[in-house]
């Protein structure tokens, strides 16, 4: 239990996936220019995050032992289908909640952070609960760095920024400034 | 009757008196006590770790920002509340570049004053913590060199050279002492101030007088502190009587460490906390639970800074939900 | 990556006219074919190389940590007990490993172990050599770590830190300051949480290997 | 994967080429190297400018490694440019370049094992680095094999300077050394925040207030320029 | 049911009042020259009756009202139309406005009766009477004060609420009427609640004037359903909607009147005034203004002809001080700052307030450090800081979403804001660009 907690904790806030690990940037400076399509592509991201983690497990736990060297292959394809039927499902299963996340799915495909997951999942040899609440962990990680983002981003709008920092240069400085608060999470849960 | 060359503005014609200046340099008067605090403590480190600090900040606010924003005063607190929170042993280069950090990086890249995300001394903080961990974690103790005139650490280190072992007394916070031995400190250490630490964190009481003056001026939102402080004292109190063993009682957390500082200077900055009073409330909690759970779960044993700047970073969404409800919108006018 | 920043591309390259299916089948499939192929090659290729440098840098930590042994053995530890070779059918690799070290004269002189738990920033892996009949540590080696530079990194980094461990008596005790008792290890002023983390981890793998280490010695007597 | 996805999220910046230009292959080779620099530029592949920049041998490997990729995937792209039905483009693309990656990643491990430990997950990451992609979708699909590769080796030369600047100035500043060789002595207190995250973010940051500072003197000197030729026009 | 006699939020401006709170009202004698825009009142303009050259006595109609939101202007002397053209208008524009030379050798004699007598009037009558008589609100807005005692078919009027707050500093004008003429107040009362078949009154007075609440309270009369309650001290105590929470606990629904929460709410001298247009039989020629501050001698209170001129009012004042610096048409918090001396006093002016330089705010302002003094100032709960923010960014449907149309210019925001960002001024103009642009 108390490995799950620490788990869940060092996937969202410790090694954050964007803060501290640099994975799933480009929809954290893509996306995150307004609060409701940050809150979005995170609620997209934890989706197919989660789906990926069972999908590694089984895939490591029955496939890929025979076949390491298709690891890589395997894993992308799994990604990108996964992300495909999640997508036709969803179109079937509720038009209103595919309007919503509408382009964010097929771009969280090429997201590393999914791919980043299924890696660290295998390289640390989760066990599927384990994988899940890794994967829910870095979701949550994920949408809250968005969120963070997107309202800072949104309150900046009025400020009068320089020119020449204008544009990704000032979201990097502002995720600079998330990361470095975000190092005083550090050692939680492992002090005891 | 010649007409006078008439004034002509707009409405309100009158002010309240107060003026952004004004309030900035009455925070910087009520910090005077607390450095002349620290100096008595810490002996002539204190006024040199600050100077410098001090200098780092006015001297990017001059070289980057626009022009005349340096005599708002808000550089100047900067660099004060920067050096206050900076162990009297450090190298001068390092409170410097920690204060042209602070406004050239939190604050001026956002445009200048009122701009920013993040309490830009924090930043210059966590900045030089996060850079040079060694020296922002070496904590003399006051009163304990021979002279009250020798420097408490190597203070005149050469710019990008590491600070020599000095061989004034160092020792570890009480907070530190409190985490990683569970041995506590006199509480009257404490609110006196007679205990390691970094330079404004020491004295507890006189960081309170000061801060209450400005709270009684209105220069800052007392909501802030007031629900910082009750939350740490109810959760503590509570964790307290559960496990006695475990956690420190209320008094202490409330004392030791950068909380008083933290909570009278930095958590009310005016910049980086919420406009509304009840987004102030919620913000004070939140930090306080931070603070808790960074101290009481966390790998450090102060987490006021981080606890601060995550919540500095909620500030715009604490203000977009907490919005004021519109003067005859919900409530539904009695006896129609 | 961004989203936003590109110019607009020209459309894809015309599709070509006639897509078959089964033209669509046989390039997938060769191509394939051809990446399996390639796949393949660098995975038998890179291989021994690989299987080597690992065993080159377990070899290496493994002999730190027992200091110098003439040779070890390899010991699984299988239902609680170590055996010397692994139970038919179970995968060698999966099972967890202790290393047992003989000196010169042929006589045991320690165990090194393998074991990870989380530190300050994320998990420490470490490996430390373990004398079960004087309960007394060899050694300690950090195997992975990401701590911070600079301070908590020092658990592997500051040779003062890393060489109180040699020698020291289970279970350990970390201390501010001058370490006064064989059990107790001086932590790394700054980096009390990796310093603790580090002692942490090596007391938990004792306590849950430490009586199958000493029944092993036990019934391992004579047995070289 | 869909189509609009390329263009959505992937459609790098090749730069229509304009009208009436012979393009030749120095300007293929040489556009990457700063006019369009993928990362310095068109801002793509920041996950692993961020994240493996804390050493300069990290950064060269990595640049290395992502080199290999780029320019075998263009070749192997451009020759096959016309079996590969349209369908199943970019899944195509992604199998050649998820091979390459296969391949670079195990060739790594071989060779440099602790720097593979270092890079840990960011040499698999090559596969969804955007600049590969971007380049197939934007240039090899489409072009002869010989500008594909100028063009591919052009990019990765220039992903090479971007990753070598940061890793410089992280490693420089935060360990004081230059490719483990100690630049200072033991007297220099590093910057341990350059090899830190936010370290990364502050000091692409900084990268891109330079640039974009550069560019707008660069451009506000051409305006001026301009304007003295548009008078002297109007005077002679 | 009553209410808590306060409101929330809004701000403690120094009162000043103490200039010319005691001293009494004075007649002046009538200027040389009187100029009457034919824009004095909320809704469209009079439109001008007479041509230049037309001698008219006082009393006499100079324009008629052009529609229902809007009132007849009347000439406030005996004299001459001297021009018919564009003046200096107190809002800052140039507008048409009738030149009256003042014959200084008439008596100015009162003419007969030009308003009937009210007791003989139905409710009906009486609201045509005082539609023919030019009269609006004095308060400062000046509103057609027949269109308010015409509510629509559909709402239920219960109470009316006589507002002598009179929260602006400086002003005295509805406290000496109240202690000079507390009868008047009185009567105008009686005829509104017969206009509209009101049972009950309230007299809202705030506490810092004990002489007025005192005269009120004495002259209360017995058969009426009216109550005279003490109001705290702060402004903007006198805006309808703080009025109607202080006095009735009901809150007028955002975008709604005072109406549909069944009340009409009306300023003390328009009461005064009703009742005096009634007794004497003339028209709203003429009004009590309050010319005060520091900027002027002998400041007082005057009853003056509507169209007197600045220049005659700061005349009869005493004159100016030296260190006058800014002249202002109404209270400081609200009033608009004048160019000129020229400029001519209107049906709605309440005062006329010099400032001295040390009086007036500095002119410079500083960022926005977010402090939220604007929002806890701010009565109507509105978020001055983000209005303020999208306002200089230019992003008016921002404003507008964020109810900016709930804004009053009440002027509390910028009272109390540190950084002296001239907040109302940027409600107003981004008020008028969303007005110019065309309703989607």
């Amino acid at each position: 239990m108390g490995d799950l907690a620490w788990i869940f904790f060092s996937s969202m806030v410790v090694n954050n996936f964007t803060l501290m690990l640099f994975l799933g940037l480009c929809p954290f400076l893509g996306v995150s220019g307004r609060l409701d399509t940050a809150l979005r592509m995170g609620a997209a991201d934890m989706f197919v995050l989660t789906m990926t983690a069972v999908a590694v497990w089984f895939l490591n736990a029955y496939v890929l032992a025979h076949v390491p060297y298709l690891r890589l292959i395997a894993f992308i394809i799994v990604i990108a289908s996964l992300v495909q039927i999640v997508e036709m499902v969803i179109k079937k299963l509720s038009p209103v909640l595919f309007r919503e996340l509408g382009i964010y799915l097929p771009l969280i495909t090429t997201n590393c952070a999914v791919l980043a997951l299924a890696i660290f999942q295998t390289n640390r040899g989760y066990g599927l609960l384990e994988g899940l609440v890794f994967a829910v962990g870095s979701g949550a990680g994920l949408t809250l760095a968005l969120l963070l983002m997107a309202s800072i981003r949104e309150s900046l709008d009025l400020a009068d920024i320089p020119d020449v920092a204008r544009g990704t240069a000032l979201v990097l400085f502002v995720a600079g400034g998330l990361s470095l608060a975000f190092m005083g999470f550090a050692g939680l849960l492992s002090s005891s | 009757m010649s007409a006078p060359p008439l004034l002509v503005t707009a409405s309100p014609h009158v002010g309240a008196g107060d003026s952004t200046p004004k309030i900035m340099w009455n925070v910087v008067a009520s910090l005077v006590p607390v450095v002349l605090a620290a100096t008595w403590f810490f002996g002539p480190s204190v006024p040199l770790v600050v100077g410098a600090a001090l200098v780092g900040a006015v001297g990017a606010e001059r070289a980057f920002g626009r022009r005349g924003t340096l005599a708002d005063g808000s550089a100047v607190i900067t660099g004060l509340l920067l050096g206050l929170t900076l162990p009297a042993g450090l190298p001068l280069w390092m409170a410097f570049v920690g204060g042209a950090f602070s406004i050239a990086i939190g604050k001026l890249i956002f445009g200048g004053l009122g701009q920013n995300v993040f309490n830009p001394a924090l930043l210059g903080r966590a900045f030089l913590q996060a850079s040079f961990p060694v020296a922002l974690t070496t904590w003399p103790l006051p009163g304990t060199a021979e002279t009250w005139w020798a420097l408490r650490g190597d203070n005149f280190a050469l710019p990008f050279a590491s600070a020599r072992v000095a061989d004034t007394l160092t020792g570890a916070t009480p907070l530190g002492r409190m985490k990683f031995e569970h041995q506590p400190t006199a509480l009257w250490d404490l609110v006196l101030g007679t205990t390691t630490g970094s330079l404004g964190e020491t004295s507890a009481l006189l960081i309170l007088l000061c801060g209450g003056y400005l709270a009684l001026r209105n220069y800052l939102n007392w909501r802030i502190p007031a629900s910082l402080f009750a939350t740490v004292a109810v959760v503590e109190t509570l964790l307290h009587a559960l496990a006695p063993a475990r956690f420190p009682d209320a008094l202490f957390m409330l004392f030791s460490g950068g909380l008083m500082l933290g909570a009278m200077y930095m958590a009310t900055d005016l910049v980086t906390s919420p406009v509304t009073n009840l987004g102030c409330w919620i913000f004070g909690a939140g930090i306080g639970v931070l603070v808790l759970v960074i101290r009481l779960w966390g790998g450090l044993a102060e987490g006021v800074m981080y606890a601060i700047l995550i919540m500095n970073a909620l500030v715009p969404f604490l203000n977009r939900w907490t919005q004021p409800r519109l003067f005859g919108t919900t409530r539904i006018a009695p006896g129609r | 990556m961004s989203v936003e920043t590109h110019a607009p591309e020209p459309g894809p390259p015309a599709p070509p006219p006639d897509v078959a299916p089964a033209r669509l089948l046989t390039v997938l499939g060769v191509g394939g074919a051809v990446a399996g192929t390639l796949l393949v090659l660098a995975f038998g290729l890179t291989l021994p190389r690989i299987e080597a440098n690992r065993a080159r840098a377990l070899d290496a930590a493994v002999k730190e940590v027992l200091r110098a042994p003439a040779r070890y053995d390899t010991l699984f530890v299988v239902n609680g007990a170590l055996t010397k070779t692994a139970p038919p059918g179970a995968d060698p690799k999966k099972l967890e490993q202790v290393y047992l070290g003989y000196g010169t004269d042929g006589r045991p002189v320690g165990f090194a172990v393998v074991a990870a738990e989380a530190g300050f920033q994320d998990v420490i892996t470490l490996i430390f050599g373990y004398d079960a009949r004087d309960r007394k540590l060899l050694g300690m080696k950090v195997l992975e770590s990401k701590e911070t530079p600079g301070l908590g990194d020092r658990i592997e980094k500051s040779e003062a830190f890393v060489a109180q461990f040699a020698g020291a008596v289970a279970p350990l005790v970390g201390v501010k300051g001058k370490r006064s008792k064989p059990g107790e290890v001086s932590m790394i002023t700054g980096a009390t949480i990796s310093s603790r983390a580090v002692i942490r981890i090596i007391n938990k793998a004792l306590a849950r290997l430490g009586p199958r280490l000493e029944a092993y010695r036990e019934e391992g007597k004579g047995n070289p | 994967m869909s189509d609009e996805l390329s263009h959505l999220h992937c459609g790098a910046g090749g730069g229509p080429v304009l009208p009436g230009r012979t393009v030749t292959a120095q300007m293929d080779l040489l556009k990457g190297l700063w006019r369009e620099n993928p990362v310095l530029i068109q801002l793509l592949g920041l996950c692993p400018t961020l994240a493996v920049t804390n050493s300069v041998a990290n950064s060269v490997v990595m640049a290395g490694a992502t080199f290999f990729v780029l320019v075998g995937s263009s070749l192997l792209v451009s020759l096959l440019k016309r079996f590969v039905p349209n369908e199943v483009r970019i899944t195509s693309y992604i199998l050649i370049i998820a091979t390459f990656v296969s391949v670079a990643e195990m060739g790594l491990q071989a060779l440099v094992p602790e720097i593979h430990k270092a890079l840990g997950a960011f040499v698999a990451l090559i596969v969804v680095n955007c600049i590969i992609l971007g380049r197939q979708e934007a240039f090899a699909g489409r072009n002869p094999v010989g500008r594909s590769v100028l063009d591919a080796v052009g990019m990765g030369i220039g992903f090479t300077i971007a990753l070598l600047l940061m890793g410089s100035v992280r490693e420089i500043l935060g360990s004081g050394t230059f490719l483990g060789v100690s630049l200072f002595g033991p007297g220099f207190e590093p910057w341990v925040i350059m090899v830190l995250p936010p370290g990364g973010f502050f000091t692409l940051a900084f990268v891109l207030l330079t640039v974009a500072w550069a560019r707008q003197r660069r451009a506000a000197r051409a305006a001026a320029a301009g304007r003295d030729a548009a008078v002297a026009r109007r005077a002679a | 049911m009553l209410g808590r006699l306060r409101f929330r939020h809004g701000v403690h401006p120094p009162e000043l009042k103490e200039l010319t709170a005691r001293v009494p009202i004075r007649r002046l004698p009538f200027p040389a020259e009187l100029v009457l825009p034919l824009r004095q009142h909320g809704g469209k303009p009079a439109r001008a009756v007479v041509r230049v050259g037309d001698r008219v006595e006082r009393g006499d109609t100079l324009g008629e009202a052009d529609g229902f939101v809007s009132t007849p202007l009347h000439a406030s002397a005996a004299g001459t139309v001297s021009d018919l053209g564009l003046w200096p208008h107190p809002d800052g524009s140039y507008a048409p406005a009738i030149r009256l030379a003042v014959d200084p050798a008439s008596p100015q004699a009162l003419r007969p009766r030009l308003v009937p007598e009210w007791t003989a009037l139905e409710p009906a009558g009486l609201v045509e009477a005082i539609r023919q008589a030019g009269v609006v609100g004095l308060g400062g807005a000046a509103f057609p004060t027949h269109v308010k005692l015409s509510p629509p078919k559909d709402v239920k009027i219960d109470t009316i609420l006589i507002n002598g707050c009179e929260c602006e500093p400086y002003l005295t004008t509805d406290h000496r009427t109240m202690v000079e003429y507390p009868e008047r107040v009185h009567l105008g009362l009686r005829i509104m609640m017969r206009c509209l078949g009101v049972g009950r009154a309230m007299i809202g007075i705030e506490r810092n004037k004990p002489d007025a609440l005192e005269a009120i309270r004495a002259t209360l009369p017995k058969d009426l359903d009216v109550t005279v309650h003490a109001l705290e001290v702060k402004y903007p105590q006198g805006a309808e909607k703080m009025l109607i929470e202080s006095l009735l606990d009901r809150e007028v629904p955002s975008g709604k009147l005072p109406m549909h929460v069944g009340v009409v709410v009306q300023n003390v001298a328009s009461a005064a005034t009703i009742a005096e247009v009634f007794e004497t039989g003339l028209p709203l020629i003429e009004r009590i203004v309050t010319v005060t501050g520091r900027g002027v001698r002998r400041p007082g209170n005057f009853i003056v002809p509507v169209g007197t001129k600045i220049r005659d009012l700061v005349q009869a004042a005493g004159g100016l001080t030296e260190d006058a610096r800014e002249i202002v048409f109404g209270g400081p918090m609200m009033g608009a700052a004048q160019a000129s001396l020229d400029i001519p006093v209107l049906k709605g002016t309440t005062g006329v307030v010099v400032l001295t330089a040390a009086d007036t705010k500095p002119t410079v302002s500083y960022p926005c450090i977010r402090c939220g003094h604007c929002l806890d100032a701010c009565p109507v709960f509105l978020n001055p800081q983000l209005l303020g923010q999208l306002a200089l960014k230019e992003r008016w449907d921002e404003m507008a979403t964020n109810h900016l149309a709930d804004c009053m210019l009440c002027g509390c925001c910028g009272y109390t804001c540190p950084s002296n960002i001239p907040l109302p001024q940027l409600f107003q103009l981004a008020k008028a660009a969303l007005r110019k642009r065309p309703a989607a």
